[in-house]
This record gives C-alpha cells, sequence and structure tokens, in this order.
C-alpha cells in the first residue's frame, strides 16, 4: 500500500524512502500542501491585522527556528538570538542603501553576513559548554547592541536606518497584502529547509552532539565543526527574519534588539518544545498572539465599570503583563516539555491504543 | 592473519597520582579476536580510550595499518576504520535506534548543511536511502529490527548494548574495540552476542579487540588474551597459556574451582 | 501464584509484591501482573533476560517509577504491612527500604567519602564515621581512591554503590545487577560479601542478576520474570535443577557445557508460554 | 596617568564587585542545588528593596529592625514560590524550569510596579555620615554594611556546602536526581531550603543597592548584570561568585578609567567586562573557581 | 452622528513607563475632555490608548489594529521605539501621528538636510527637538559661565546611554557648544538603569566638567547625582526634557542641587490663564482635583489640542482625513489652541519645517528638607538655521 489513508499503527511502510518522509502519511502531505494552497488565499479574507500578526509570526518564526537548531537540536544554548536578528535588519538595510543592491538579494547575503558574525561569536563554542556558552552568548548580545548605537557607518546610529521595502521587476511588496507573500514563502521555505537539515547528515550529527557529545566524536563527528556550524545556521536564520523585518517596517532603529527580545526567543522554543520544528511554529504562534490576547482581553474589561474602577484604571497595564507572565508559568508547569510533546503523546496515544506493539 | 593491523608500544598514562597504564605494549593481528582481561581499575577501558582517541597517553606510540595514530583526533581515527562500544553506555538517548546508527554511517555520507536541505534537488536523498539500507542490514543482522523506531534511551540494558554494536558495525570499520559487551546479559543472551561477534569476525572479516570479564566467553571465542594488572601488561598470550599462568589466577581469576563455577 | 509463603512457613513477609502492572508514559506497559514475596532475613533473586522488566521491579518497589513518569496501575505493593505503591522514594528509603540502582548513579562530583556519608542521609546518629570504616573493611580498595569518584573504574564504582547503602543500615537492600561489569575475582567477592552481609547484619536482599550461577547459589529463593510475567519460581534447588533453568540460565545442561566458539548460528529459543 | 584617579576607581571597583558577588552567590546556591539559572534574580532584589523600603516608609520602623523583617519576609516568599510554583516542576527538563523563572521575572517586575509604583524612590537616611572616606575615595557608608555581611554569608555558604549534610545533599540532588531519591533525599525539601536562602540573600543586596542608588523597577537588571560575575568565578563555586564579582567590579572601573583618558571609545564601562569575560573562558572554560564536569566513556 | 477615531499608543509599563505614564495620561484626559465637549465641532472622537510597555511588535499590531478597523485619521504616539518603526507605514497610509519622540530627524519632512536618513512627513512632535533643547541649555550654560564670572573655557560634556534617546542630539549639541566656545569634553556613558555611577562621576570629577548635558531619564538619573554627590563632584547638571521634572527631585530627595532642566510649559502651579482647562481636563481621570500633574501631563494636553484645531480646520476644509490633518497643522503660524493661552506656546509648523517650537524655556531646581522649589531661569529663542533642521 503506497498511500495510507489514516495514522498507520505499526510499519506498513513498504520502501525506505516513505520511511524518510517528513509527513507520516500521505494524507497529512497533501493536507499540508492544501493548507499552505488556501493560505495564499488569506489577505482576501483577513484584514491588516491579522496579516500583520501572520508576517510577525514568519519573521520571527523564521528566526526562532534557527535558535531551535541551536538550543534544541545542538544543545548550546543561546542568549544573544535578538542581537543576531537585529544585525539581520541592519545588515540588510545597509547593503542595500550603501552598495544598492537590489533587496531580494540583500536578504539572502544578510543571512549569510549574520552567519558570519554568528559563528564568530560561537567560537567559544569549541571550549565552553552548557551554561558557560550561555553567558559567553550573552556578551555578544551587549556587545552588539552596543555596536548598533555607535555604528553609524552601518546602522544610522541614532537616527536609525532605512529600509527599501522588497521589490521585483518593479513590484514593491509595501502592502501588508502583498508583504504577506513574501512572508508566507519565506516561512514555508525555510521551514521545509529546516525538516530537510534535520533528516540528513548534518541535522543528526548536531542531534548526536547533543546528546553525547563524547561518542559521537568517536562515532567520526567533527566536534567542534558541527558546534560552530550550529552557531552559523542559526544565525543565519535569525539574518533571514531580521532582514524581512527591515523590510517589512522599511526603517530600522537600534532600539529593540535586546537581551529581551533574545529571552522572548528562548521563550518561543521552549513553549514550542525544544528539539521540535514544528513545535518551534506553535511557540512562535503562542508568543505572539498571548499580548494581543491580553490586550483584547484587558478591551473588554475597560467596558465594564470594574474595569473602570480607578486603581484597576492603572492597574490594567500591570495585570496584562502579570497575566502574560503567569500564563508562561502555568503553561510550563502543565505543559514541560512543550507543545510538541503533548502533540506526540495524542499522537501516539490513538497510534498505540491501548498497548505498544 | 600474519600481518598486524594495531601496533601498541610502551603505552603510559596516568591521572594525576594515578596510574592507568604504564609501559604497555601489543600487537594485534589482523582478522583476529584479541581479549583484554584484568582486575577493576587495571586500565583496560583507559587502554581502548587511548586507541579511539578519547585519551592521549602521556608516552607510547600506537600505529593503525602502519599510520600513526597516536595524536589523531577521535573522528580521523573513526574515518581510518576504529569503531568502538563503550563500557557505560554511551548512545544517543533521545535519538531513535535507527537514527543512532545511522550517525554511525556519518564519515561515510557527504551531503552537508546546504545539499542536506536540498533534499530532492541534490543527491542526499539518493545517499540518505543507499545507507540506510546498509543501516538496514546490521539492522537484521543483530536482531533488532523491532525496535528500530523506538527511542535508544528507553530501551532495556542489554538491548542498548546491541544498538552500540550495531552504530559501531556501521562505520564499516575495519577494527572494532568492545568494552565488556556481554556484562548485564544472561547466558542465552550472552551466546547471541558471542555469534554476533564472530560473525562479525569471520565473515565480515572485522579484528576485534575486547575486554570481557566472562571468562567463559574469553576463552573460546579469543585467538589471544592479554592480561592488564595495576596498568601493566601480566602477560599476553594464547588462552589456555594464559589460563595456566600463575600470576593471572591470583590476581584475576581466583583459584582453580572458582573459575569452574565463574563460567 | 506464588508458592514461597508455604516454602518459607515461619518467617514473616518483608515486602509482597501482589499482582502488579506497571505502565510508562500511560502507553508502554512492561509489567503484566507480578507477584514477588520476600520473606525476613533472606536471599531472594530475580532472573530474566534482558527488558524483561526487573528493573522495573525494584523501581516500582523504591518509588522511583515516578521519576521516569512510570506508575504501578494495578495490584499493590506492601512493606512492613504498609502499602509503598507509588509513595514517594524518600519516605520508602526512611522506612528501611533501600535500593541500589542498576549501573551504580554514584555522584560522580563527589569524593568516595562524600559519597559514603550521603548513603547515611536518612540517619542522624553518631556512628557514621564507624560506619564508613566498615564500609571500607568491606572494600579494602575504596579506601586509597581519594578522588572524585567519577574517576573510579567501573568495578570501584559498584563497591561504592553497595557500601553507601550499608551505610543506611536498611532492614531491606534491593541490588540490581551489583556484579554487571566485575572481574570473576570480584563477582565471588562481591556475592561473598552479600552473603556476608547478610549473614552478619539480617539485611533481606532482593537481588536482581543476570549472573544466574552465582546468584542461585546465594539465594535461598528465586523468581524468573520474561516479558513483564513471572514464568517461574522455587526454592534454590528446585531451580538448580530445572532443565530449562540449565540450558537457558545456567548453561550446560545434561550435557557438557557447549562452547561459544561453535553455536549453531540459529539457536532454538525456548520460551514459556 | 592619573594614578590617584586610578587608585580611586580600583577601590570603587571592589566594593561595588563585593555587590555583585553577593547576589553572584544567590545565583550559585540555586545553581549548585538545582542546576537552574535563576533569571528572577533580579526581581528577588527589587522586592527585598521595595519591601524594606515600605516598612521603613510606610511603617516608620527602625532600620535594622524593618532590615530583619525583610530578610523573614524574602525567606518565607522563596519558600512558599518553591513550594507553588517551582515544585511540580521537579524532574522536569532543566531548560523548562529556567523558563519558569524567566516568567516569574517578567510576573514579579509587572507586580512590583504596579504595589510600588514606576517612580524610583530614595531610602530614608540611615547612616549619619553622607559618605565615608577609604583610602581618599568617598563612598557611601551602606557598602561598608554590605561588605561585612558579605563575608558573613561567605563564610556560612562555605561551610554549609562542605560539611553539612544538607549541603552535600544538595549537590548530590543537583549531579542526579533520581539518585539522589534513591538515597533518601527530599528533593523538594532541599529545593525548598535553597530556594529561601536565595531569595534572602539577593534582599539584602536589594536593600544595600536601595539605600544607594534608591530604588526603582529597573534596579533588578542587576539580575542580568552579575551573570559575568558568576561565571567568571565559576557557577558552582561560593568562593568564585565573590572573586568573578570583584574583578568584573574593578574591569568596569579600569575599563573606565582607560576609556575617560585615554581611548574616548565610550561605554567601555559597561562592555569591556564581557571582552574580558570571553577572553578568560576561552583559558578556563570553567571559570576561575567552577569544577569541569566528569568527561568519562 | 459621525465620527472619526484616534489611536493612543502609550508606555504605562514598561521601560520609560516612569514619564510615559504622566504624558500618556495628559492625552488620554485631553482626549476624553474633548469628547465630553463637543468633540471636534460636533464630531464624535473616538479613541483607544493602548500600552504597549514600549515593545515594537505590539505598537505595530496596534496601529493596524486601527487604521483597518477603526479608519484611524491620526495617532498621538510615544517614545523612539514606536515612532520609528511606524514612520513608514504612516507616511505610506497618510496618517500624521503625534509622539513625544524628539529627535531631530523627525523634524524634517522632505529630507533637506543630509543628515536626515528617512523624511518623516507626518511626524509631529509639540516641543522643541532634543537637539534644540541641548542648544538651547548649552546657550544659557555661556551665558551663566559669564555671569558667574568663570575664567578660561568652560568645560561641556554629555552624560548618557548609548543609546537613540539620550544619543540623539549628542552630536548636534557638541558641535553648537564648541561654537559656544565650550570645550567639549568627549561624553561620558551611563546605562539607562539604574546603577552605581561613582566611576562615571569620578571622570567627570577629573575632566574638571563644568556643564554636564544629561541625556537619560528616570532611576538612571537619580543615581547619577547621587554617585555624584558622594564623589563630590561641583558639575552644573543640565537635563533633557524628560529627565527633569517635580518627580526626579522628590525622588532623589537632599543632595540635589541647582538642577537644570528645560520645559515647553508651565507648571502646575502656574497662574497662566489657560491652567484654567488644564485643570478640567485633570479632573476627567481625578474628580475632585487634587494630583499635581508634572509638565510631562501638561505637554500631553498641548500635544493632544494642536492635533485637535488641525482636526477641526481639516472638517472645515474637506473633511478629517489624515491629510487634511497634517494640513490643518500648516495652516496658521505661531498659533496657540484655544483656551491654553500662556500654557502651550505658540507653534509654527511648515511642510518643510517641522520644528514646531524654537522657544525653551530653561528652569533650576533645588530640593530642600521636604520641599521642592522650582524657579525659572531663562527663556532662550533659538534662530531656524536651515542646516539644524533634521539634526
Ligand atoms: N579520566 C580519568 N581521570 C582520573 N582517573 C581515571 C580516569 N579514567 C580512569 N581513571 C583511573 O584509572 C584506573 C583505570 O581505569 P579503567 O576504567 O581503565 O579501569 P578498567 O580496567 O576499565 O576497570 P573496569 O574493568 O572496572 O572497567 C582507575 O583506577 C581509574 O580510577
Ligand atoms: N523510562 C522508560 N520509558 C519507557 N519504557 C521503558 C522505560 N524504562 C524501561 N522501559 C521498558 O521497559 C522494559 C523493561 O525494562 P527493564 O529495564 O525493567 O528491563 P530489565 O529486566 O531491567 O532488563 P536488563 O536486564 O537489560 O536491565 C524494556 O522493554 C524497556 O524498553
Ligand atoms: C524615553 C522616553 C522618555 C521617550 C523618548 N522620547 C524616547 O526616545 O523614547
Ligand atoms: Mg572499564
Ligand atoms: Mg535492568
Amino acid at each position: 500500500m503506497s498511500s495510507l489513508a489514516m495514522r498507520p499503527c505499526g510499519d506498513f511502510r513498504t520502501s525506505y524512502r516513505q520511511d524518510n518522509t517528513i509527513f507520516e502519511t500521505q494524507t497529512i502531505r497533501w493536507f499540508t500542501i492544501l493548507a499552505i494552497a488556501a493560505a495564499c488565499f488569506a489577505p482576501l479574507v483577513f484584514d491588516a491585522y491579522y496579516l500583520t500578526l501572520f508576517i510577525q509570526v514568519s519573521y520571527l518564526g523564521i528566526a526562532a527556528l534557527g535558535l531551535n537548531i541551536l538550543v534544541g537540536f545542538t544543545g548550546q544554548i543561546s542568549l544573544g538570538h535578538g542581537a543576531f536578528f537585529g544585525f539581520g535588519a541592519f545588515a540588510s538595510a545597509w547593503l542595500n542603501t550603501s552598495f544598492n543592491i537590489p533587496v531580494v538579494f540583500c536578504i539572502p547575503l544578510a543571512g549569510f553576513l549574520t552567519m558570519a558574525v554568528g559563528m564568530m561569536f560561537g567560537m567559544p563554542a569549541a571550549r565552553i559548554k552548557g551554561l558557560y556558552l550561555a553567558i559567553a552568548t550573552l556578551a555578544a548580545q551587549f556587545i552588539m547592541e552596543d555596536f548598533f548605537a555607535r555604528a553609524d557607518w552601518f546602522s544610522g546610529g541614532s537616527a536609525g536606518s532605512l529600509a527599501e521595502p522588497i521589490s521585483l521587476f518593479g513590484f514593491a511588496f509595501d502592502t501588508d497584502e502583498s508583504f504577506y507573500y513574501v512572508a508566507l514563502f519565506a516561512l514555508v521555505f525555510m521551514f521545509i529547509w529546516g525538516c530537510n537539515l534535520m533528516r540528513s547528515r548534518d541535522g543528526r550529527a548536531f542531534v548526536a552532539v547533543r546528546d553525547h557529545y563524547l561518542s559521537a566524536e568517536i562515532m567520526g563527528v567533527k566536534l567542534n565543526k558541527y558546534r560552530l556550524l550550529s552557531f552559523g545556521i542559526s544565525s543565519f536564520y535569525s539574518g533571514i527574519g531580521g532582514a524581512l523585518y527591515a523590510h517589512y517596517l522599511g526603517y530600522v532603529s537600534a532600539e529593540g534588539f535586546t537581551i529581551f527580545m533574545s529571552i522572548q526567543f528562548l521563550a518561543m522554543i521552549i513553549i514550542g518544545g525544544l528539539g521540535s520544528i514544528k513545535g518551534t511554529m506553535l511557540g512562535v504562534i503562542f508568543m505572539v498572539l498571548l499580548p494581543e490576547a491580553m490586550e483584547s482581553g484587558v478591551g473588554l474589561l475597560k467596558e465594564t465599570d470594574i474595569g473602570n474602577s480607578p486603581m484597576l484604571v492603572d492597574g490594567l497595564a500591570y495585570i496584562k503583563e502579570m497575566a502574560i507572565g503567569l500564563v508562561i508559568i502555568l503553561f510550563l508547569i502543565f505543559e514541560p516539555e512543550g507543545l510538541a510533546h503533548r502533540w506526540n503523546q495524542i499522537k501516539n496515544y490513538w497510534k498505540c491504543y491501548p498497548f505498544t506493539y | 592473519m600474519s600481518e598486524t593491523i594495531l601496533q601498541v608500544e610502551n603505552i603510559s598514562l596516568a591521572f594525576g597520582g594515578v596510574k592507568a597504564l604504564t609501559d604497555v605494549s601489543f600487537d594485534v593481528p589482523k582478522g583476529s579476536v584479541f581479549s583484554i582481561i584484568g582486575p577493576n581499575g587495571a586500565g583496560k577501558t583507559s587502554m581502548l580510550n587511548c586507541i579511539s582517541g578519547r585519551y592521549q597517553p602521556n608516552s607510547g606510540s600506537i600505529r593503525f595499518n602502519g599510520i600513526n595514530v597516536t595524536y589523531l583526533k577521535p573522528n580521523d581515527r573513526a574515518d581510518l576504520g576504529i569503531g568502538r562500544t563503550f563500557q557505560n553506555l554511551a548512545l544517543f538517548g533521545h535519538m531513535t535506534v535507527l537514527d543512532n546508527i545511522m550517525v554511525g554511517r556519518h564519515h561515510l555520507m557527504n551531503n552537508n548543511w546546504f545539499t542536506g536541505p536540498l533534499y530532492w534537488f541534490s543527491k542526499a536523498q539518493k545517499e540518505e536511502l543507499a545507507h540506510r539500507s546498509e543501516v538496514e542490514k546490521i539492522i537484521d543482522f543483530l536482531e533488532i529490527s523491532h525496535v528500530r523506531k523506538s527511542i535508544a534511551g528507553n530501551l532495556s540494558y542489554g538491548l542498548r548494548k546491541r544498538v552500540e554494536l550495531a552504530r559501531a558495525m556501521a562505520l564499516n570499520p575495519k577494527l572494532i574495540l568492545l568494552d565488556e559487551p556481554m556484562a548485564g546479559m544472561n547466558l542465552e543472551e550472552k551466546e547471541d552476542m558471542a555469534r554476533y561477534i564472530l560473525d562479525l569476525n569471520e565473515e565480515f572479516g572485522v579484528t576485534i579487540v575486547m575486554i570481557e570479564h566472562d571468562m567463559g566467553v574469553v576463552m573460546d571465542i579469543s585467538h589471544q588474551i592479554m592480561v592488564l594488572d595495576f596498568g601493566k601488561k601480566l602477560i599476553c598470550d594464547s588462552p589456555d597459556k594464559v589460563m595456566d599462568d600463575p600470576h593471572v589466577k591470583q590476581a584475576y581469576l581466583g583459584l582453580e574451582d572458582e573459575l569452574e563455577e565463574a563460567c | 501464584m506464588s508458592n514461597a509463603a508455604e516454602q518459607i512457613q515461619p518467617e514473616e513477609i518483608v515486602l509482597s509484591i501482589n499482582n502488579i502492572e506497571v505502565v510508562y508514559d500511560d502507553v508502554i506497559q512492561v509489567l503484566r501482573g507480578v507477584s514477588i514475596d520476600v520473606p525476613k532475613g533472606k536471599i531472594i533473586t530475580l532472573l530474566g533476560p534482558n527488558g524483561a522488566g526487573k528493573s522495573t521491579t525494584l523501581k516500582s518497589i523504591s518509588g522511583l517509577l515516578k521519576t521516569e513518569n512510570g506508575e504501578v496501575t494495578k495490584g499493590d505493593i506492601t512493606f512492613l504491612d504498609q502499602r509503598i505503591d507509588n509513595t514517594n522514594a524518600a519516605d520508602i528509603v526512611s522506612a528501611g527500604l533501600f535500593q541500589v540502582m542498576e549501573g551504580r548513579r554514584i555522584i560522580e562530583d563527589m569524593t568516595v567519602v562524600e559519597n559514603l556519608r550521603l548513603g547515611a542521609y536518612t540517619r542522624n546518629d553518631s556512628e557514621i564515621g564507624s560506619d564508613i570504616e566498615m564500609v571500607f573493611s568491606y572494600f579494602p580498595r575504596l579506601k586509597e581512591r581519594t578522588g572524585l569518584a567519577g574517576y573510579l573504574s567501573g568495578g570501584e564504582q559498584q563497591m561504592l554503590a553497595i557500601g553507601r547503602a550499608l551505610m543506611a543500615r536498611p532492614k531491606m537492600i534491593c541490588l540490581d545487577e551489583p556484579s554487571m561489569g566485575l572481574s570473576p575475582l570480584l563477582v565471588k567477592e562481591v556475592f561473598g560479601i552479600i552473603e556476608k552481609i547478610n549473614r552478619e547484619q539480617g539485611i533481606t536482599m532482593l537481588l536482581v542478576e543476570q549472573n544466574a550461577n552465582y546468584a542461585l547459589k546465594a539465594a535461598h529463593y528465586g523468581y524468573i520474570m520474561e516479558s513483564g510475567k513471572i514464568v517461574l519460581d522455587g526454592t534454590r534447588e528446585q531451580l538448580l535443577n530445572n532443565e530449562d533453568v540449565k540450558e537457558f540460565y545456567l548453561g550446560g545442561g545434561n550435557e557438557e557445557r557447549k562452547s561459544f566458539k561453535n553455536l549453531k548460528s540459529y539457536k532454538r529459543r525456548k520460551r514459556w508460554l | 596617568m592619573n594614578t590617584d584617579l586610578l587608585l580611586q576607581l580600583i577601590i570603587n571597583g571592589l566594593i561595588v564587585g563585593l555587590l555583585y558577588g553577593v547576589v553572584g552567590m544567590c545565583f550559585v546556591l540555586v545553581y549548585k542545588s538545582t542546576q537552574i539559572v535563576n533569571f528572577a534574580q533580579g526581581e528577588f532584589l527589587l522586592l527585598g528593596a521595595w519591601v524594606c523600603w515600605a516598612f521603613l516608609v510606610y511603617m516608620q520602623i527602625p532600620f535594622f529592625l524593618g532590615f530583619i523583617f525583610t530578610m523573614l519576609f524574602m525567606a518565607l516568599f522563596g519558600v512558599l514560590l518553591q513550594m507553588i510554583v517551582l515544585r511540580p516542576m521537579i524532574g522536569e527538563p532543566i531548560i523548562s524550569v529556567i523558563m519558569v523563572t524567566i516568567g516569574l521575572s517578567i510576573f514579579f517586575q509587572a507586580l512590583t510596579k504596579w504595589i510600588f509604583g514606576v517612580a524610583p524612590q530614595s531610602y530614608p537616611k540611615v547612616f549619619e555620615a553622607n559618605s565615608v572616606d577609604v583610602f581618599g575615595l568617598s563612598i557611601e557608608p551602606a557598602y561598608l554594611m554590605s561588605t561585612v555581611i558579605a563575608l558573613m554569608i561567605m563564610i556560612g555558604f562555605y561551610f554549609f556546602f562542605k560539611h553539612s549534610k544538607h549541603g552535600l545533599a544538595m549537590r548530590a540532588t543537583a549531579f542526579d536526581q533520581q539518585a539522589a531519591q534513591s538515597l533518601g533525599i527530599s528533593v523538594k525539601q532541599v529545593f525548598a531550603m535553597s530556594w529561601g536562602i536565595a531569595a534572602t540573600v539577593s534582599a539584602t543586596a536589594g536593600v544595600v543597592m536601595g539605600m544607594v542608588n534608591g530604588v526603582s523597577d529597573s534596579l533588578s537588571v542587576l539580575g542580568i548584570k552579575v551573570f559575568p560575575a558568576v561565571i567568571l568565578g565559576g557557577l558552582d563555586s561560593i568562593v568564585g561568585a565573590i572573586v568573578g564579582g570583584l574583578t568584573i567590579g574593578v574591569l568596569e572601573n579600569l575599563a573606565e578609567f582607560f576609556d575617560s583618558q585615554y581611548f574616548h571609545i565610550g561605554n567601555m564601562y559597561d562592555i569591556a567586562p564581557f571582552y574580558v569575560l570571553l577572553i578568560i573562558l576561552w583559558f578556563k572554560p570553567y571559570g576561575l573557581f567552577g569544577t569541569k564536569d566528569i568527561e568519562r566513556i | 452622528e459621525d465620527k472619526v477615531f484616534v489611536g493612543h499608543l502609550a508606555d504605562m509599563s514598561g521601560p520609560t513607563a516612569f514619564v510615559g505614564k504622566e504624558y500618556a495620561n495628559g492625552i488620554r484626559d485631553a482626549l476624553a475632555y474633548i469628547n465630553k465637549n463637543g468633540g471636534i465641532k460636533g464630531t464624535g472622537l473616538e479613541f483607544e490608548t493602548i500600552d504597549y510597555a514600549y515593545k515594537v511588535p505590539q505598537a505595530i499590531a496596534s496601529y493596524k489594529k486601527w487604521k483597518t478597523r477603526k479608519k484611524m485619521v491620526a495617532m498621538q504616539g510615544w517614545g523612539t521605539a514606536d515612532t520609528e518603526a511606524l514612520i513608514s507605514f504612516v507616511s505610506k497610509d497618510k496618517i500624521p501621528v503625534f509622539s513625544a519622540s524628539y529627535s531631530g530627524h523627525l523634524t524634517d519632512p522632505q529630507g533637506k538636510n543630509p543628515h536626515t536618513k528617512k523624511p518623516a512627513p507626518y511626524n509631529f512632535f509639540y516641543g522643541a527637538s532634543y537637539s534644540d533643547s541641548c542648544r538651547a541649555l548649552a546657550q544659557w550654560a555661556a551665558k551663566d559661565w559669564k555671569t558667574k564670572g568663570g575664567q578660561g573655557q568652560p568645560k561641556f560634556t554629555h552624560i548618557g546611554a548609548n543609546h537613540p534617546f539620550p544619543n540623539a542630539p549628542k552630536k548636534a549639541c557638541a558641535e553648537y557648544a564648541k561654537e559656544l566656545g565650550f570645550d567639549v569634553q568627549p561624553p561620558v556613558v551611563i546605562s539607562m538603569k539604574p546603577g552605581d555611577f561613582k566611576a562615571q562621576c569620578l571622570s567627570l570629577k577629573s575632566s574638571g566638567t563644568n556643564y554636564g548635558y544629561i541625556g537619560n531619564l528616570g532611576g538612571s538619573v537619580m543615581s547619577l547625582v547621587k554617585s555624584c554627590n558622594t564623589v563630590g563632584t561641583d558639575v552644573q547638571f543640565m537635563s533633557n526634557i524628560w529627565g527633569g521634572d517635580r518627580m526626579i527631585f522628590e525622588a532623589t530627595g537632599e543632595g540635589i542641587k541647582n538642577y537644570i532642566f528645560p520645559t515647553m510649559t508651565p507648571f502646575w502651579d502656574s497662574q497662566a490663564s489657560g491652567m484654567e482647562l488644564v485643570k478640567a481636563i485633570s479632573k476627567m481621570s481625578d474628580a475632585n482635583g487634587d494630583k499635581l500633574r508634572p509638565h510631562h501631563y501638561i505637554r500631553g494636553i498641548c500635544s493632544t489640542y494642536y492635533m485637535k484645531e488641525a482636526m477641526e480646520w481639516a472638517k472645515d476644509n474637506g473633511g478629517i482625513t489624515g491629510a487634511n490633518v497634517k494640513k490643518g497643522m500648516y495652516a496658521r503660524k505661531d498659533w496657540v489652541p484655544v483656551g491654553l493661552e500662556g500654557v502651550c506656546l505658540p507653534a509654527t509648523w511648515t511642510n518643510e519645517d517641522h520644528r514646531g517650537i524654537a522657544e525653551v524655556n530653561i528652569y533650576k531646581g533645588n530640593y530642600n528638607k521636604g520641599d521642592v522649589s522650582i524657579e525659572q531661569v531663562d527663556t532662550v529663542s533659538l534662530e531656524r538655521r536651515p542646516e539644524w533642521l533634521g539634526y
């Protein structure tokens, strides 16, 4: 049987090829493809608010995916991802304005530039491990933040720098509707890139390094190469994400690429599920929608007269923030392994009900 | 099996005060089964670590197929064809058994972070599948196909040892180092394991260096036995000669009658 | 099913496992109704192939299942007449039941002595010092190793693990494959010590082993487990003379012990049920 | 070259560095027993500072009394926090627990803003002298207090971990929770204890900071500012935390010196320590005093 | 009846909440008041305040929501972060934004000045740019130096974090100070967060700075003053508009002496005729009117009222649309919103010059034993040099 209608209970596959696919079954594959196709019509249905949220999901998602490759798959925590994201943004704007390279090329180029920088700051990974490494990347965060603020030639310093909208054959993607497609394409592309990476040689090497680097080395994996490479790849992702961000806003200012952004990224992948690609996406969506949800929640409160009682009026802002913190905590208490884990458990539950075979 | 595949010359290794190895030399003939025995803490594992590159000896040299590998990185030795298993399991706990073994193929594949993701458009897919079928052969050989997809960390001890052997085989090495492959197995499973090792040696022609405490196994399947004690080589000879050696008896085996029980 | 009770009539049962089932991750069922009785002051051994569920059984006794999100879903375990299934590990240790886990699990970044002192965590009397000496008298070689325990060799670590158990002065010890990775001499030594401890201090022992020869010699009574079920149990003599046990666990049934060298590459697999 | 400026800066560095050290010790404490890096450290500190401030300003009670109360309050706070929030996380992946502490920091950041407002506040005068003179550098008296406290805490911690059985238990738990449980160690108690202590100690640091620079929501950055110090000393070394703190403190000031006197790059005070951190880590991957983990197979 | 929507982005819980909250209250009350009293010539004024906590993504999302769902015609913004993130959106969507980010480069709507990276035709703010107020302070300092009879070249130093907001006036102000004959010292960097700044104070001391311009706000200013007191410097501190208000004096307490800062509005206790309206507006959120509002609050009101009158103009000239509101801002010269005489300074915006105000009031504050005394020391009116446009 070549295509399975339902989730298989046991191995019914007949070729390794089938066994290696990204999707468990044909149905899931078609489903995904349909979903993406449907997504192409979103601008007809949704207004700019939803689109902008999606676009956020896209550029943050791409960066987060990179972080997950570093943290989740290779086991190297990074607290500097926000800065790399920022670097990508500035780099792309800089390439475009000072060498007037067309934006479409600037974005991947920015990705590679960020990759280089990322590997530079990743070099300690050759010797440092675990939380020590995490803090070393924290250094990267602060050093680069400082750089943004002072390097007028690169980032425009306090005035910020300008980023032309993406344009192809004279058509400029400068509205939410049009940029939406750029975002969608980029997301799908990087997503598939990630999936394939993880089911091919180097992806496995990353995980091996994470799980047991000593035996990995004895099994023929060049430790330092892969430690560094994962920094490179993750920065590449964040660079791309940042570049998209820049050309969406059309303007980059040195503010905002702070340690808190880096922590945000961490939150996304941990909540989504470390070492899970689809988990990353779930996590990003969660973290993007959370404040919006809270906002509208507060909005509702404002309607009621409790919401307008004086001490609350000032309180609301903080209540919102507290709620965000609280949700994260509760979430992790009930879902410590992240959304992806729960997803798989449900899957297994049905797959294996009532026992394993 | 005249020519030697592994030449170890006057290896010494010390950790601070502890002398793990002092001036150990031995040759392993190609295609043979070579066993290292000795009391706990004698330095057997340290010896393997020197050969596979985990430790670098303070002095002495190790030649593999005539190449001096004493100071090579572990992964380069893997490329040359040295595989090993570990005494305290060292599997990739969160990977599936399949992926664990696929990692063994790492140095034989050459898709990378760029061509790999271009899966369908580069050779990556073909390569992956080719190696996958190699791996499946190993899986069938070691009869672990039923756990192919389960997470290595959750397997029971004995199974994990078997998966480790599979991973080492996946390197398709010329020399395999086994650190107590039969620890924690009951007789039946030891017999299976012995069979695998023999087939590996006889059919695939892989040279085997094995640390094992079960004298029964060691006596039966090894061509040569080296005895270490407190980091020094006591004797290195054919099984029965080693058996009769008085030092070995009292340093390692204890007296005759108990030897019988031991196996 | 277990006729241990009649076998060893007079003694009281310290630990009794009554038809338990264990499930990991809510889906993977490992134990399918296991019952074991451990009479006071005796050594009971539990044999079985890999993956049979021996370690799982011990973990469910010592309350460590939770840490691997496994759970006793059916049946009950009583230690000294109190239910201990699914209670947390610390209390069980204080109650006097100590487990030496599979693979030693010593605290590698502490010294030998610190590890031993940890063993005595649940105690707060003044004799800890003397007990450490007692352990050293059982395992002299540990005394020399002053560095971090992580750098001990496999065997040394195993000794440390057993010694650490003694430090708790438990009423009962569960040993998971104590002979694993020990040289013949030491295996003998360790089993000697186990019997010695059992004799001198009257500590009850539940012994999971692969080395059936020694285990059965040391034990008074034995169980054999396969794929989550007890398939056979009996006194030392009964088991030693059982044909299947001879063939699959002791080696050398009626005919002479066959060499590992010339096994036919297909081997008959006898399975109960 | 302006030597007495240099001297003053170095002294200043030592004095401020010691405070970093104290906060650093709290990281170490939590880390040693739980393997968790506590991102809410800064908020603990902030909370301590505010609570003490409230005692002094609203209740008008004498400083040292208020100080004691604050410590008690924070100890209780730490234990409760562990019981309610962190206990369920026992045995879960470390990284998730770290994430929880991030959640906590967001939560308490907002909570303190709500309760105590966003405006900075000053402590009422505690010591008569506005400043005392140390080797020609005039510093706030509060720092002398903090120095004493720091030393006491440091010695206390040292013996606790080396010799008390609870100290051992903490280390064991950190190394292998399952094994620790099998030894009869109650992981819950161990954690509760360490969080309690951590909260208390960081509160003292908060109070000192408050007395010197006043309290305001962003005081909590100290929580992140001491990361380099902790790492420099070695995550699991009490002594290391102090040394790291002092080192960073001095580094900052040296950077300021050379920057203001010669280079005029600007912002070296904040950034230079990180460069140095990278360099030091390169040569000592486990910091100056951190124990390297065992790499055996 | 017809309605128009105005969005209001505020930071009430984020890093700049210290001042952000007051400024936001001003706007919020003003909008509510306008709404209650006839709106824009009868057109209802609908508005929503969103606390984006200085986080760019939230700012963008809110903006998009308002633009598409509420047909927003104008927006009241806050800081650098949100303002600059939205620059290109608003100019595309033709939605005038009135913000509190006084960065000079926002005042050059047509990018006449080569310094200007990106012209911001739809960005307005009420007040002098960071650069201009710094220049004003420099002028005052020069005068002060003479009157004090200081000898030789006075030394001027920029003190602030390495962030866009404090950095904004750095270069421009330094150049002007040099021109005025100051000996400009290399800037001293202190972080935006409070901390122990004795080190920086020591270098201020050693460099012998006479006049220090503070680019930061809130807690870090307080820490700076305290630290410098301990060390014992005699620097004349002059802060940017966010760094000087009653709150700072109360917070810092003893030891903040002769602290100089600019404002664009009078203080709460002023007798100006316009204060009637301000107090009335204040009652919107403080019924029995006993709150003392800092000048940021009042500036918020001004910002709102200029927008209001521009909207009124727009209503009479082809309907309230973003584009018309923008035109409305250009309609008059030296105008003050009705009812706010003596509160908001006469301002002029033209379509190539968004420097609304060229006049800066400079105050000196002191704290002695619990009460804060603030007196005006000078009013500086700057010439509108073309090369200062957007710089
Ligand atoms: N990395 C290390 N650091 C310090 N000492 C070490 C290290 N590795 C091994 N040792 C010491 O060297 C000696 C030999 O250790 P090794 O593991 O080689 O013994 P072994 O022969 O494998 O014993 P076993 O049969 O129990 O495994 C032991 O005393 C051990 O304490
Ligand atoms: N944490 C876990 N999660 C899921 N399955 C597990 C887990 N631990 C053990 N198992 C499964 O339970 C079964 C029994 O494991 P167990 O370790 O008890 O076997 P064992 O009898 O101890 O084998 P060995 O003699 O090799 O140690 C095995 O099939 C194993 O795959
Ligand atoms: C910092 C705040 C006072 C607002 C300021 N205009 C800024 O640049 O953000
Ligand atoms: Mg060994
Ligand atoms: Mg087991």
